[in-house]
């Protein structure tokens, strides 16, 4: 057991699948020499060689597109957008070839590929630097998009990414890259993709939320079963596509009160689809209407603004407490 | 085989200035092995590839084959026994003589007009009319291991190529990729893009652009201000070359080097094959709102079939009784097909939910359970 | 007055506007000589010359781009993709640029232009001729997003469109192009953009639907009040971003039941959104769960299975019909 | 001046046979006027850019400035007192040269390292502070109508510029627009979308390229194998040449004349200037893990500032008590622009729910109060 943060663990599970399959290949802006800008990819180079850890040109599609054909050709290529707001670039390949390469061939030519992706705010970054659209991904059949939001699910989930068969987008929040340290496993570590994880059990009121915003959510239930001793689950969804709607129903129906943490602007986002999950198995059960909070429908604002427009733990604590009290 | 002079100075109108040097010439190679008759030119250049009559067979009847199939195809359509497509008449020799420069274990990686190199390749001919009619089912086909599925959305096959030739460097496979594309593609920022990296990673791939004159309605001057596709090939240090896509020959040859270069690791290469689309874009479209009928009958005079035959005849290797025995061996063959694929078993319903993932999942379970059961109402409804 | 089909209504908006003000301009992929793929740009180079319909080469990003550039210099370009599936190529340009410039100046630089594209299933085409991915744009802060039903909302919306100072998705059903005909004013037309329309009043159940969905919704409300003599209030979203949550809102606080019927994958679509929007607004009137009939979470199958994807009447009346049991 | 010889073939080993015709040829000017000391060269082939002193002092005086402006940016970066930034020391020519070439009425299009060439086209000190401190504020300033803000998203500007040129041709404004970015924008699609857009409509737009070696780790080699930039405007048919990116009159000659044809209707030009990143990529980047401090150190000799001066001084136009009270000015200068930086006025905190659209609606005022009850909810608890 050693205590990483998530950078050493994401660093950690690359090395790990880079060893055990010689089909696994890094590419992207950066990653090799440099170790990638958030040193991610640190010691790949010196480790694998430059065959396998490609510094490639600047080109976020050309980096998917030849990832696809590496793909279909058996290597298990696993990508790099520099920053998730780069990555609107490689749509058109991920919706348009990754997602349906399976379907167009019936199974005969797949795409088991993984981008990674840094997101989000919170560190004070320059314009596209600070989004968090994994709706976006979400909606496109035939991708899988996880979100970790520690060390350890960052690691076995990013080894299950990998040896996934199809094409997974991997969110990692650059806020918790370094935020906080965790034990993790000596041994190689797999967890299921499409799996929520209840954190906490509790019967009043359920808490979700996912990546970054585990953090604000984890400080804002503590306060509040501190405060007025009230008992929250905690889930954390970890798979955004396909969603763990059991996982979610279940708790509902138990709580009959939920709110939603999401660092994505309000409309059209995973909560929007939580809610519809539990309006469509668990309605009943709900003593108060939903109650999410959420980024605004407005661009990422430049970091002297973006606190305002990141859901805080005093705002995540406002809404249990009026949903608890509704 | 002929060589186009030096290009002259590119460029609007300059004012005196040193902005002349702004004003780079350069240079691009053209081949072309046989001419419009078929006869053989500048034999001290090189003259014929080096292919056996079978070959040379196997590539005269592959684009036969490609015609007659555009042509039932074509029938098809019309009698609204499959959705829309996109005819290659008068593209056979580009679509078909790469296939015969190709080793099986080689990757084809196709766009959506190369049904001639597709059944070259082995993918029967029912199965193209199951995919014209919408099913998955005509998409892939047994053999068809390294033949990608048709590529739609322009360009993006390209950088596929590129990853497929990569991961076979780094494989240590002796295998190259052949990926076509049209005109129109060499706008698109994916071409850009393919066309860097290959060049980047020298990776083994053969890049063959059928310069058919037409993007849709777009004619090939206002796709792009360059004189030639071929020296775009300048900007990625790769070479580059044009070569007469109505010549079979020449595409084979052209092909067939840049494979043998590609497979001892020399890098990829651009082949810009000047042809012409003899039909309309698709079965959608009316060509006669955007191009002359003049401009199409200039170009049936170059077409590259009877071109490949006068060929062959010359040499000794075909005559009129085995183009007859051909054409009736062909008709029979695309009957039976029309058969097959008339008589083609029902198809499951619910395919598509098997194949969004590899592992199932409960979410995607619950969507096809409501499919079904909204399947066998409908189906008690009616 | 005349009776236009939704091509024909569409060409007379795009007439009016460019005779109306010069700096209309259009450009896309053979929009020009050939007048469009479908012929809903038919006739405008003849009246208006190659300077202002612009024949574009074959290049997504290229055409988006260009056109912000064009309307920063104070043009109003209205660019056609030849079908929304191409569209995923110029989504780094409307959410990186025409979504931003007008927050990233402070409304110093502004993008006015509207990307218009035919989307949809029903017309038996090729793979990626056929999806609908409004969700996707309608997720992109500083976009708005349109999807017209008819003729007359058709001409009336892209004139608003034209019209209005932001960038506008225009999506357009090709399933409707010419399915039927309707009266259309002499006079240029103008909607509003971000209001949804309530076609019928009721007060037993709410339908809301939009595009190419409206017809089979139509045809199932039509049914089931002439089988069960309910009364059906049916709701025509247009526009998907900014959505009209008041209007959603008050229909489901009178009628307390709702089905919503979409085109697009059932995961993360406009009727998630929806849902979440009756859960802030209405959740205490609901007295069933909120149904939605939606494409399913597949790439759009092939044409020769695409009917069974699509939403049909039948769903839609079966959903209804249980709703109103409920 | 000097030219570059014709450069040799390019490509693999190449088979015998007749792929040597892929093997084109091309030529690409290069433009040098001063020499690393300052001296003029090849004063037969053209000499020094006709500019008066007050032109060369307002170009010198803009690098200078450029210059100390980012020795302060940093300073205040490592003091946590602005963000991110991404210093351009060392590219002062290129970001500077041009927009003395340009007219008000021309459009300024830059991505993120012509700081220099935003504050000579008019930007105040104090709201490039302002930005880099994570405002929108300072995005814009009155008199920057023309100038677009800066564009982070590498090459997407390209197609903008594009457009604007376009817009300016369309409306007949004598007016055309410089848009600058790096090397390592010339691998994206967007660079070759609005390379071919630009030349197909022949749009009055001068295409400024700072190859500065380096695209944060990468390598221009490894970046595209092309032996230059320049090379790549021949695959659209666009005049192209490269300049001493360290020479501003090199820099101001080829905008110069390049804008003077796009005024005339000539179309696009493409400028590789090569030049050098002598600081980090942004704060955030330390370029000790990819780069030898030999190299940059080479490159600190041919430092764009001392080479003008030298030229400047040489001319009789500047001398040691000039650069005195030039240093002095300057310093004062900023140091006033940091005192307004710090003291600026309260932001609007709900700034961005005004600029969203142009017309308000319900779904956003109902955001916009939730968030200013938030704020005063949260301001309350403090
Ligand atoms: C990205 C993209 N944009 C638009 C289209 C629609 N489209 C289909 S074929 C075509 C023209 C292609 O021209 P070219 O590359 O010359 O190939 P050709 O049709 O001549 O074989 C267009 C615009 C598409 N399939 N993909
Ligand atoms: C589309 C995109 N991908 C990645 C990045 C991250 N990034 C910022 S600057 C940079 C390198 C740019 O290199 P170059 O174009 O040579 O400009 P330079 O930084 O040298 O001035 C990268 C990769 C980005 N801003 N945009
Ligand atoms: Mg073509
Ligand atoms: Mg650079």
């Amino acid at each position: 057991m050693s205590k990483l943060n998530m950078v050493q663990a994401i660093n950690l599970a690359l090395h790990e699948e880079m060893a055990r399959d010689q089909n696994v290949v890094c590419l992207g802006q950066d990653i090799g020499v440099d170790g990638g800008v958030f040193r991610v990819t640190e010691g790949l180079l010196a480790k694998f060689g430059a065959e396998r850890v490609l510094d490639t040109p600047l080109a976020e599609s050309g980096i998917l597109g030849s990832a696809i054909g590496m793909a279909i050709a058996g290597l298990r290529p696993v990508a790099e957008m520099q920053f998730s707001g780069f990555a609107y670039l490689m749509l058109g390949q991920l919706e348009g070839n990754a997602a349906r390469y399976r379907a167009r061939s019936q199974g005969r030519f797949t795409c088991p590929l993984v981008v990674r992706m840094p997101y989000g705010g919170g560190v004070r970054a320059l314009e596209h630097h600070s989004e968090s659209h994994e709706a976006t991904f979400a909606h496109v059949p035939g991708v899988k998009v996880v979100m970790p939001s520690a060390p350890g699910n960052a690691r076995a989930l990013l080894a299950a990414a990998i040896r996934d068969p199809d094409p997974v987008v991997f969110m990692e929040p650059k806020r918790s890259y370094r935020a906080f340290r965790e034990e993790v496993s000596d041994e190689p570590e797999v967890m299921e993709i499409g799996r929520a994880q209840v954190l906490r059990e509790g019967s009043d009121l359920t808490v979700i939320s996912w990546g970054a915003m585990m953090r604000p959510a984890l400080q804002a239930v503590g306060e509040i079963e501190e405060q007025r001793g009230a008992s929250l689950e905690l889930i954390d969804l970890l798979t955004i596509s396909p969603m763990d709607g059991e996982t979610i129903a279940a708790s509902v129906r138990k709580t009959g009160r939920c709110v939603i943490v999401q660092e994505a602007p309000f409309s059209l986002g995973p909560a929007s689809e939580i809610i519809a999950t539990i309006n469509d198995k668990a309605l009943l059960h709900l003593e108060a209407p939903v109650k999410r909070i959420t980024g605004y429908d407005l661009t990422v604002p430049y970091f002297s603004r973006e606190d305002m427009y990141l859901p805080s733990p005093g705002r995540v604590r406002r809404a249990i407490e009026e949903t608890l009290d509704f | 085989m002929s060589v186009d002079s030096a290009c002259p100075a590119a460029g609007g109108p300059i004012p005196p200035g040193r902005l002349e040097l702004a004003d780079h010439t350069f240079h691009i190679g053209h081949l072309q092995v046989l001419d419009e008759n078929g006869a053989l030119i500048a034999k001290d250049a090189g003259g014929a590839p080096d292919l056996n009559p079978d070959q040379l067979i196997r590539l005269y009847r592959g684009m036969v084959l490609a015609r007659a199939v555009d042509d039932r195809l074509l029938k098809l359509q019309r009698q609204g026994r499959i959705g829309t497509f996109a005819p290659a008449t008068g593209q056979e020799a580009v679509s078909c003589a790469p296939v015969v420069a190709m080793r099986p274990e080689d990757w084809f990686v196709g766009s959506f007009r190369e049904l001639g190199g597709r059944l070259l390749r082995g993918e029967p001919i029912d199965r193209s009319f199951l995919y014209y009619n919408g099913h998955e089912e005509g998409n892939t086909f047994d053999g068809g291991e390294r033949t990608l599925p048709v590529a739609v959305i322009i360009a993006c096959q390209m950088l596929h190529a590129v990853g497929i030739a990569y991961a076979m460097k780094l494989k240590g496979e002796d295998a190259a990729v052949v990926c076509f594309f049209g005109d129109g593609a060499t706008s698109e920022g994916d071409f850009h893009e393919a066309m860097n990296f290959a060049a980047v990673w020298q990776a083994p791939v053969v890049f063959v652009c059928a310069n058919n004159h037409w993007a849709i309605s777009l004619p090939r001057e206002k796709q792009t201000r360059s004189r030639t596709l071929a020296q775009k090939a300048i900007a990625y240090e790769m070479p580059g070359l044009q070569v007469d896509g109505n010549d079979a020959l020449a595409v084979y040859q052209a092909v067939h080097e840049a494979l043998a270069r590609a497979r001892a690791g020399g890098g990829p290469t651009f082949i810009e094959a000047v042809t012409y689309r003899l039909r309309m874009h698709t079965t959608a479209d009316d060509p006669k709102r955007y191009r002359t009928e003049e401009e199409v009958k200039a170009w049936e005079r170059r077409d590259p079939i009877p071109r490949l035959r006068k060929y062959l005849a010359a040499r000794g290797v075909w005559n009129d009784e085995m183009q007859v025995n051909l054409d009736e061996e062909i008709r029979k063959e695309i009957e039976e097909a029309v058969k097959k694929f008339e008589e083609a078993e029902d198809f499951k319903p619910d395919a598509p939910f098997d194949h969004v993932f590899g592992i199932p999942h409960p979410r995607l379970e619950e969507q096809r359970a409501d499919f079904l059961a909204n399947l066998s109402r409908e189906q008690g409804h009616e």
